[in-house]
């Protein structure tokens, strides 16, 4: 299910691995992106591990990408150290339903990666071996920086008009 | 100079604290430390006699010195027999591991 | 025979002939700076201690006496774990200690009693070195 | 001037009311004894020797009765250095020094350790009462029997002596061959014996680690 | 034992060595003229006004937002009789150097060239007591150009060095 | 005043009429304080503590002895190991070789136990300032704190952030202030220098 | 008996205390002059310059320190154990205080000369590791709880080849008089008979007072400065204080007793100056060959430290007291000693280099994967 | 001495575990890093790690703040190797925006993350040289090397830290006059550095005593933790980015990847050491290829502006592989922005690394795989 030239590219390897994997593919800036749904998302980051041609050992990269409206991507980076070609893989988490299979049980490597987009993100991960915070405070798991939706802090302005730091504030 | 009594005396009264140490206390180990006080006591008599009468021969000192020598390897081995006990039973307590004591 | 009292005598040489140097008191004249030492370090430390009592400040603070943990409240109050190689090489040491205490009269007198003391401490230390040997050999010596 | 003393942990209960009893109960003992020393009403050794054994005494009932284990143990260091000093007024400089360098160094550390393994300071010591009373009958009677025998006994009035330190090593060397050569064997025993009761637990936890890991 | 004598002596060359430690307060190191320490405005020296008109640019383009710009109309305009061409110019400007984070794109995004990096010492030691202080309003922002205390290096962004090598 | 410079100050630019106040973009607003957070981020509770002697011995007595304790207090400013962010690298750098800390009695001590001055040199986190609090509190009087760098003066770069602090000063009192992100190691000395000459002004009430 | 103090024959008591006072001061001033110099000559091993601005040359930045120590709060942890924290100062200190009684400083320079003086020495300075138990134990700290049973066990691991390299030169003199130990180098000091007691007595210093390599009980960046964490202000000087005391004393112990102290090369008919300046540079030597070694030398772990003193020093020790014993009581000529020495040394170099050495190739050398291009 | 009837047999007592903490304000914890050790004698039964003392929203600020004034915050993150970092941000805004960057301005910038990846190592084997217990010696001599670095990028950028001087498209200004004899004046220094380390550490029979046989990763572990850098391929993987995917001008330059064989402390530390060998290497040949020339493309676009889409960059940071992940929706600031932390994926293997070490090794073992917390935190 190509939508663009993928010639010359390792997406004919992909498809191939991805057999029985609903999948779609894009080229990227320098990498293959694949769209794979999110219930499948575990099954053919493992089949490409597992694959002999492929074998996608090192992830390199989780992490999520929220879309606001359109609901959060989860984006795995993928590399093989023996083969030397990358793949980006990527799966779209609606918004009332932020919860994902763990890649954990592909790469452990995955373990503080998943930690990180389940606290930044909201994103949450069935069957993390860890599911505690990771960057936030062991307590606060309500909070989610990264979102859009999240808003920054307001800036204590000290210049210019806005020199509103008088002796009692101190 | 000191008087020979004075140290009998002192012997005699820490000998019978240790003697009270080893028989009110509990914990193995204070019973030894208390052992330790016992054996101190001695070496001052031997000591004591020997630097006041036995100047020749001096064996009381000889004596003490194997008493000190004694003590310290007791106290190694019996630490070690303690510690096993606190292995096994979980405690140093001698009233607990009863068949240590009467 | 008397020793002298703190303050028995000024006078050097009426202190002189009244206390015969003997060599019990040699012994004591001897010994006395370190029962001294003793007293002199206690003050010492106290003076410091009470010197900077006076001149620190003092404040009490919410968490001032709270454990240092690099920074963290104390997980939970310090047990005393110690492993038992830590006993072991105690144990050890007190043996060999032991044999110290018998190599030191060996050492001064060992040419005054010839060849037979000689060996007689090839012998002694034979019989440790043996005792080590087997330590050694058991992997009391290993840390794990 | 005293309410004004800031006084945050430093000089807290225990250190104030500890001091003051020692302070109180060492003070007359001191004073009593320099002022007969003064007066020359005792010599100097004397001075010492009573001063010793105060100290000895009390750190030996220190041993003995305080709660805490580890402040036992170091009262008995405080004791074992008493019973050095004793062995100087004694005229043994050697015995002295090995008494410190034995006790002080050796048997001292091994007691911690062990008191540390079986975790000292997590249940404080339980000396309760049911034997005590016994005890302290005991050790009444034999402290008196003691004390009355030396008392008692017609010891004239002998010096001591002091017996050179070669002449010490000479005749250890050349007398006592046999009971040396024996210690040796006891030591080796004696660490065998600790070494054996150490291990096996050490093995037995190391068993039990691997199984639970 | 051989490292380990090894390892003692490269330890002992070093004892032979002179030391390298500068002797701060007493010795300043010439400061490259790139130095940025903190970004100062410039004086005019030909009209004898700011160079800055109070365009807001830096203060938009700052990323901490640590700079206040206020513009007035130039009194000094040719207009008003004054020989200078800047119709608008600055009239009140703050920094807050104590969030400066000393990106330099104040001055890459400046027009007109009115707001350059100090690359002096007096850039770097600001130590202040109150942290208020570390607010510097137009005044002391000029004062350093104006009495010609630096030398002033305004980069231009992109522009290759044809002369090197 | 900060800026070194003591020549004559150039004509000022004529105050100009006051202009419409300059709004600045308004970014949203951090909801609420999380409730577990308020209370960790309490400013520390300072005791001042007087030394006995200020309050026993004679003034005439007390100003020679101030004077002493001051000398050596500032010779042997002991700060603690402590490198939060970036800034900590710079902090380093000034212990080196070609800064040499030491040449001021100023070595770096691991414990908040023995040391005097408490460089905060880098971003102090919401995480992280609990500890901070902790360790400040840790360490005995007189004791000072030195805030390094943008990010433990006001939040620095990161200051919009919500999990950052917006100064260290929110949580421990801070006696200088060195701009920079991060300040060379000769403003890190300067602000040292700074300091011994608070502590020799202020040697009269130290205490904090 | 000597009594006489700067000429002035006065009573024991007094004559005890006035030299045990004068000690205290040159101790101070020398600990503190031992910080110096610490910090320079680090500093110079660093090619830094070191303290600088207090005073001239910042001769008086230890002055500063102490003075800041004393007026800095001393904190006690509300979880420590009262006792045991506020005494283990006294416990440490004192013991190391005592052993400057027998120091023979110079000819006729000291407190007493104990008959039995390096026994004497050997046992006292054995009781301050209770200090430092005490103070780990007593902190409720786990840093300072392990600081202090390594100290404990390191203290007592080292103990036993620093005292059997000490019984080695107590063969040679037949005395354990300091003074007729000195009086016995006249000729030839013993480190020439004895370079491998000297060795091992070096390395059992260090691991005695701590220093690096053997650092661990107080090692920063693991424990924190070990059992001394949570004392602040004068009682942590205390600990300072006595640390540099016993550098100073174990320099001159040293000097004394393997170096000829002051009486190799003919000190001892050159007066008082001369002697001092022979013993200032043989301990200054020892001093500085520890701070050399500070600046140079990795940290041991613990067990291959406690391995070290017990496979290696302590055979070697026992070894060398019986070769000693062999050529003493057969008459053998002394070179013997130095022969076997050497060959101890070389033992020891040997063991310690098979025994940490390894087989290793260097990673890399063998296996560079060379890039694709040029 | 209560006795405990109800005790288990579970809870002997060599195996009461003590818990200590390490960190947040620990010297060897290299910032603000946590871990707690479960602790049995002097063992380390477990290890726990915490992070996010320096948790400070890079990631989130960057996606408000436009390509230029991300660079600075790039630099903050991985502060000990800015140029790297600034590097990977600018390719990605690069890749997006497709710029073309010139000759000159690539040989410039390897020359600089070149000597950055020195500097970053020197601090390495600085901190590590005190994690094993040298005075303070070693991490002098690093900083006596680092500060001539420095002094040198100072002179390019006019910052010793932060040096914002790689621009999409090429570098923000033209290396001054003197580079050429200046760069080759501090690889002089810099050489001599690295023998004093040479010699001062890797012979040294304690230190190899305290490194070897520590801290031991498999290659597969290494591979599947994600681990990369030095700390990878001392496990004998020889993953670099440098050469497997070649950016910058590292196709034409030769130079060795070093591979350690056994996956050790010592392995880690090493390799380092060789690699700065080859930086040195890779500098020299940089040198003598430098031609002048343009250091921004001709038709630089005022505005800059990136095409929608997305690329994930990846540069090798001295401390592994330092990725950039831009997800781009049209205008001049990302839209999502991930760093990679080579760190973060290093430090999930040091439990791994260091159960049943001593207390000391699991302190060399964190140290050896040389963490920068804010790239960890970000
Ligand atoms: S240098 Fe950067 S942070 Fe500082 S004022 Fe200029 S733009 Fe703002
Ligand atoms: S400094 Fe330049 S950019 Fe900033 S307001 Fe003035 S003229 Fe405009
Ligand atoms: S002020 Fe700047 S350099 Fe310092 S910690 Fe903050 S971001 Fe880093």
């Amino acid at each position: 299910m190509t939508t663009q030239d993928l010639t010359g590219t390792i997406w004919a390897e992909v498809d191939r691995a991805l057999a029985g994997v609903t999948v779609r593919a894009e080229r990227g800036v320098l990498d293959v992106i694949v769209f794979i749904p999110r219930d499948e998302v575990v099954r053919g980051l493992r089949a490409l591990k597992r694959d002999a041609g492929l074998s996608f050992d090192y992830l390199r990269c989780l992490t999520a990408v929220d879309n606001e409206a359109e609901g959060i991507d989860v984006v795995y980076h993928l590399y093989s150290t023996t083969k030397k070609h990358n793949l980006t893989v990527k799966t779209t988490l609606p918004n009332d339903d932020l919860t994902l299979d763990t890649a954990t049980t592909v790469w452990r490597g995955a373990n503080w990666l998943e930690r990180e987009t389940a606290e930044m993100f909201g994103v949450r991960f069935r069957g993390h071996p860890d599911p505690r915070t990771l960057l936030m405070p062991e307590d606060m798991d309500d909070t989610f920086p990264l979102r859009k939706s999240h808003p920054l802090a307001e800036i204590e302005v000290l210049q210019g008009e806005g020199m509103g730091y008088t002796e009692e504030d101190r | 100079m000191i008087p020979m009594e004075n140290f009998l005396v002192l012997s005699g009264l820490l000998f019978a604290i240790g003697l009270f140490g080893v028989l009110s206390r509990r914990s193995a180990i204070l019973i030894l430390m208390s052992v330790e006080l016992m054996l101190a006591a001695v070496a001052i008599n031997f000591i004591a006699f020997a630097s006041y009468r036995d100047t020749e021969a001096f064996s009381g000192l000889v004596f003490a010195l194997f008493v000190i020598t004694v003590a310290a390897a007791e106290v190694g081995l019996a630490l070690g027999i303690v510690l096993r006990l606190f292995r096994e039973r979980r405690t140093a307590n001698v009233d607990e591991a009863s068949s240590l004591k009467w | 025979m008397p020793f002298p009292a703190p303050f028995s005598c000024l006078s050097t040489a009426r202190w002189k002939a009244e206390h015969p140097v003997n060599e019990a008191n040699a012994l004591f004249s001897n010994y006395l700076p370190v029962l001294l030492g003793v007293g002199i370090g206690f003050i010492l430390v106290f003076t410091a201690l009470i010197a900077s009592r006076l001149l620190a400040p003092f404040s009490p603070g919410r968490d001032k006496g709270t454990t240092y943990e690099c920074g963290m409240l104390p997980l939970r109050r310090a047990s005393t774990n110690v492993g038992m190689r830590f006993y072991l090489y105690a144990i050890l040491f007190v043996i060999f200690d032991v044999e110290a205490v018998f190599i030191f009269p060996w050492a001064v007198s060992f040419m005054d009693v010839g060849v037979f003391a000689y060996w007689l401490m090839v012998l002694f230390i034979g019989i440790l070195a043996l005792g080590l040997g087997y330590a050694w050999k058991k992997g009391a010596l290993q840390w794990r | 001037m005293f309410d004004r003393l800031p006084l945050p942990s430093q000089f807290d209960r225990t250190i104030i009311a500890g001091g003051t009893v020692l302070v109180l109960g060492a003070a007359p003992v001191v004073v009593v004894l320099a002022a007969l020393l003064i007066v020359d009403r005792i010599t100097a050794p004397e001075f010492i020797f009573f001063l010793a054994s105060a100290m000895l005494l009390a750190s030996a009932l220190g041993v003995v009765l305080m709660k805490n284990i580890v402040h036992a143990a170091l009262s008995l260091v405080v004791t074992l250095l008493g019973v050095a000093s004793i062995y100087l007024l004694l005229l043994t400089e050697f015995l002295a020094l090995v008494q410190i360098l034995v006790y002080g160094g050796g048997v001292v550390i091994l007691l911690l350790f062990g008191l540390m393994m079986t975790n000292a300071q997590d249940d404080p010591v339980v000396t309760d009462g049911s034997q005590k009373p016994f005890a302290f009958g005991v050790a009444a009677l034999i402290a008196g029997v003691f004390v009355a025998m030396a008392l008692d006994a017609q010891w004239g009035s002998p010096e001591a002596s002091i017996v050179p330190f070669r002449d010490f090593g000479a005749r250890l060397f050349r007398d006592f061959s046999l009971p040396v050569v024996i210690v040796a064997v006891l030591l080796d025993i004696a660490f065998t014996g600790a070494f054996v009761n150490a291990r096996r637990a050490d093995a037995a936890t190391a068993a039990r680690g691997e199984a639970r890991s | 034992m051989k490292g380990i004598a090894k390892s003692l002596m490269v330890t002992l060359s070093t004892f032979t060595r002179k030391p390298v430690t500068r002797d701060y307060p007493n010795y300043h190191r010439e400061l490259p003229e790139r130095d940025r320490a903190f970004p100062l405005l410039l004086w005019d020296k030909e009209i004898d006004e700011p160079f800055c008109t109070g365009c807001h640019a830096c203060e938009r383009a700052c990323p901490v937002e640590c700079m206040t710009v206020l513009m007035k109309d130039n009194p000094n305009h040719k207009s008003n009789g004054g020989d200078s061409s800047r119709r608008k110019i600055i009239d009140k400007f703050w920094i807050d150097y104590a969030r400066c984070m000393r990106c330099n794109i104040c001055v890459e995004v400046c027009n007109f060239d009115a707001i350059a990096m100090n690359n002096t010492w007096q850039g770097h030691e600001l130590s202040v007591h109150d942290r208020k202080d570390l607010v510097m309003d137009l005044e002391q922002l000029l004062v350093q150009s104006h009495v010609g205390a630096i030398k002033e290096w305004v980069p231009v962004l992109g522009q290759s060095n044809e002369t090197n090598e | 005043m900060a800026v070194n410079v003591t020549t004559a100050t150039p004509d000022a630019p004529a105050t100009a009429p006051a202009t419409e106040p300059m709004t600045f973009p308004v970014i949203p607003v951090m909801p609420t304080e999380h409730p577990l957070e308020a209370p960790r981020l309490a400013p520390l509770e300072v005791i001042p503590g007087k030394a006995l002697y200020k309050q026993i011995l004679p003034g005439i007595v007390q100003a020679p002895l101030d004077l002493l304790l001051a000398a050596g207090r500032k010779s042997s400013l002991w700060p603690m190991t402590f490198g939060l962010a970036c800034c900590a690298i710079e902090m380093i750098a000034t212990y080196m070789s070609h800064y040499d800390l030491d040449r001021f009695g100023i070595v770096p001590w691991p414990s908040p136990r023995q040391s005097d001055v408490m460089i905060v040199a880098g971003t102090v986190t919401k995480k992280m300032a609990p500890a901070v609090k902790l360790l400040y509190d840790q360490m005995p009087n007189p004791k000072w704190v030195i805030s390094m760098g943008a990010c433990a003066t006001n939040g620095g770069p990161y200051t919009r952030y919500d999990r950052v602090l917006q100064g260290v000063d929110k949580i421990i009192p801070v006696d200088v202030y060195v701009p920079g992100c991060p300040p060379r190691p000769e403003a890190l000395l300067d602000s040292l220098l700074a300091l011994q000459e608070l502590v020799m002004e202020e040697r009269g009430s130290t205490g904090r | 008996m000597n009594n006489s103090l700067f000429g002035f024959e006065i009573n024991v008591w007094f004559d005890g205390l006035a030299r045990l006072g004068l000690i205290v001061g040159v101790m101070t001033v020398v600990a503190m002059g031992l910080i110096y110099g610490e910090r320079k000559i680090l500093a110079r091993f660093q090619q830094r310059i070191g303290p600088q601005k207090t005073g001239p040359f910042g001769l008086l930045q230890s002055v500063a320190d102490a003075i800041k120590l004393v007026g800095k709060e001393d904190l006690r942890p509300t979880a420590a154990d009262p006792w045991t924290f506020e005494l283990a100062p006294y416990f440490v200190f004192i013991p190391i205080f005592l052993g400057f009684v027998s120091l023979p400083f110079l000819l006729d320079v000291n407190i007493r000369l104990l008959e039995l003086g390096l026994l004497y020495f050997i046992a006292v300075s054995s009781v301050n590791i209770v200090g430092w138990v005490m103070a780990g134990w007593g902190s409720d700290n786990r840093y300072a709880m392990i600081g202090g049973m390594r100290a404990a066990a390191q203290a007592i691991s080292y103990e036993l080849p620093l005292v059997l390299s000490l019984v080695v030169v107590a063969m040679l003199a037949g005395s354990l008089n300091l003074k007729d130990i000195v009086e016995g180098q006249a000729v030839v000091p013993y480190v020439v008979w004895l370079p491998l007691a000297f060795v091992i007595f070096f390395i059992s210093t260090l691991a005695e007072m701590n220093r690096p390599p053997f650092d661990i009980p107080i090692g920063e960046s693991e424990v924190v400065g070990g059992p001394f964490v949570e004392y602040s202000g004068i009682r942590w000087s205390m600990f300072m204080l006595g640390e540099y005391a016993s550098l100073w004393i174990l320099s001159t112990l040293t000097a004394a007793v393997f170096l000829g102290g002051y009486s190799w090369p003919f000190g001892e008919d050159l007066g008082k100056g001369y002697q001092l300046l022979l013993m200032g540079a043989k301990s200054g030597l020892y001093i500085f060959v520890v701070f050399w070694v500070r600046a140079s030398i990795p940290r041991l772990r613990i067990d291959q430290l406690m391995a070290y003193s017990w496979k290696v020093l302590l055979p070697l020790s026992l070894a060398q007291v019986l070769v000693v014993g062999f050529v003493r009581v057969y008459e053998l000529p002394d070179v013997v000693l130095t022969a076997a020495g050497i060959l101890g040394l070389v033992a020891l170099v040997s063991i310690t280099g098979r025994a940490v050495a390894s087989t290793r190739r260097l990673p890399g050398a063998a296996r560079t994967m060379r890039s694709e291009a040029a | 001495m209560v006795a405990s009837p109800q005790a288990t047999p579970e809870h002997e007592f060599e195996t009461q575990d003590l818990l200590i903490n390490v960190g947040p304000q620990h010297p060897s914890t290299h910032g603000v890093f946590r871990m707690v050790l479960t602790i049995d004698g002097e063992v380390v039964k477990d290890v726990v790690p915490y992070i996010g003392y320096l948790h400070r929203g890079a990631e989130k600020l960057c996606e408000t703040m436009d390509f230029r004034q991300g660079i600075g915050f790039m630099d903050r993150t991985e502060y000990l190797a800015a140029h790297n970092a600034e590097l990977s941000y600018v390719m990605a805004v690069e890749a997006l925006a497709g710029l073309e960057v010139p000759e000159r301005a690539q040989w410039i910038r390897t020359i600089l993350c070149e000597l950055n990846r020195l500097s970053s190592h020197f601090m390495f084997l600085g901190a590590f040289g005190i994690d094993v217990g040298v005075f303070g010696t070693p991490f002098i001599y690093a900083w006596r090397e680092r500060e001539a670095i420095i002094d040198l990028f100072e002179e390019i950028s006019g910052d010793r830290m932060m040096y914002a001087y790689f621009r999409p498209g090429g570098l923000a200004w033209d290396v001054p006059l003197n580079f050429k004899e200046r760069v080759r004046e501090v690889l002089k220094s810099t050489r001599q550095g690295i023998r004093d380390f040479d010699e001062l550490l890797t012979q040294n029979e304690i230190f190899r005593a305290r490194t070897e046989g520590i801290g031991y990763i498999s290659a597969e572990d290494a591979i599947d933790w994600g681990m990369s850098g030095p700390s990878i391929r001392a496990s004998g993987v020889p993953l670099d980015v440098r050469r497997d995917e070649p950016y910058l001008k590292y196709a034409e330059l030769d130079f060795d990847v070093i591979v350690g064989e056994n996956g050790d402390v010592f392995d880690r530390y090493y390799c380092r050491m060789l690699e700065m060998h080859e930086s040195v290497k890779i500098i020299e040949q940089c040198l003598e290829r430098l031609q002048p020339g343009l250091i921004v493309p001709d038709k630089m676009p005022r505005m800059l502006r990136a095409a929608p889409g997305e690329v994930y960059i990846r540069t090798e940071a001295p401390r592994g592989e330092y990725g950039i992940y831009m997800v781009s929706k049209g205008g001049n600031r990302p839209y999502r922005l991930k760093v990679r932390s080579a760190c973060l994926s290093n430090l999930q293997a040091l439990r791994q690394m260091s159960v049943d070490q001593y207390i000391a090794d699991a302190i060399i073992v964190l140290g050896s795989i040389d963490i920068v917390l804010s790239e960890v935190d970000r």
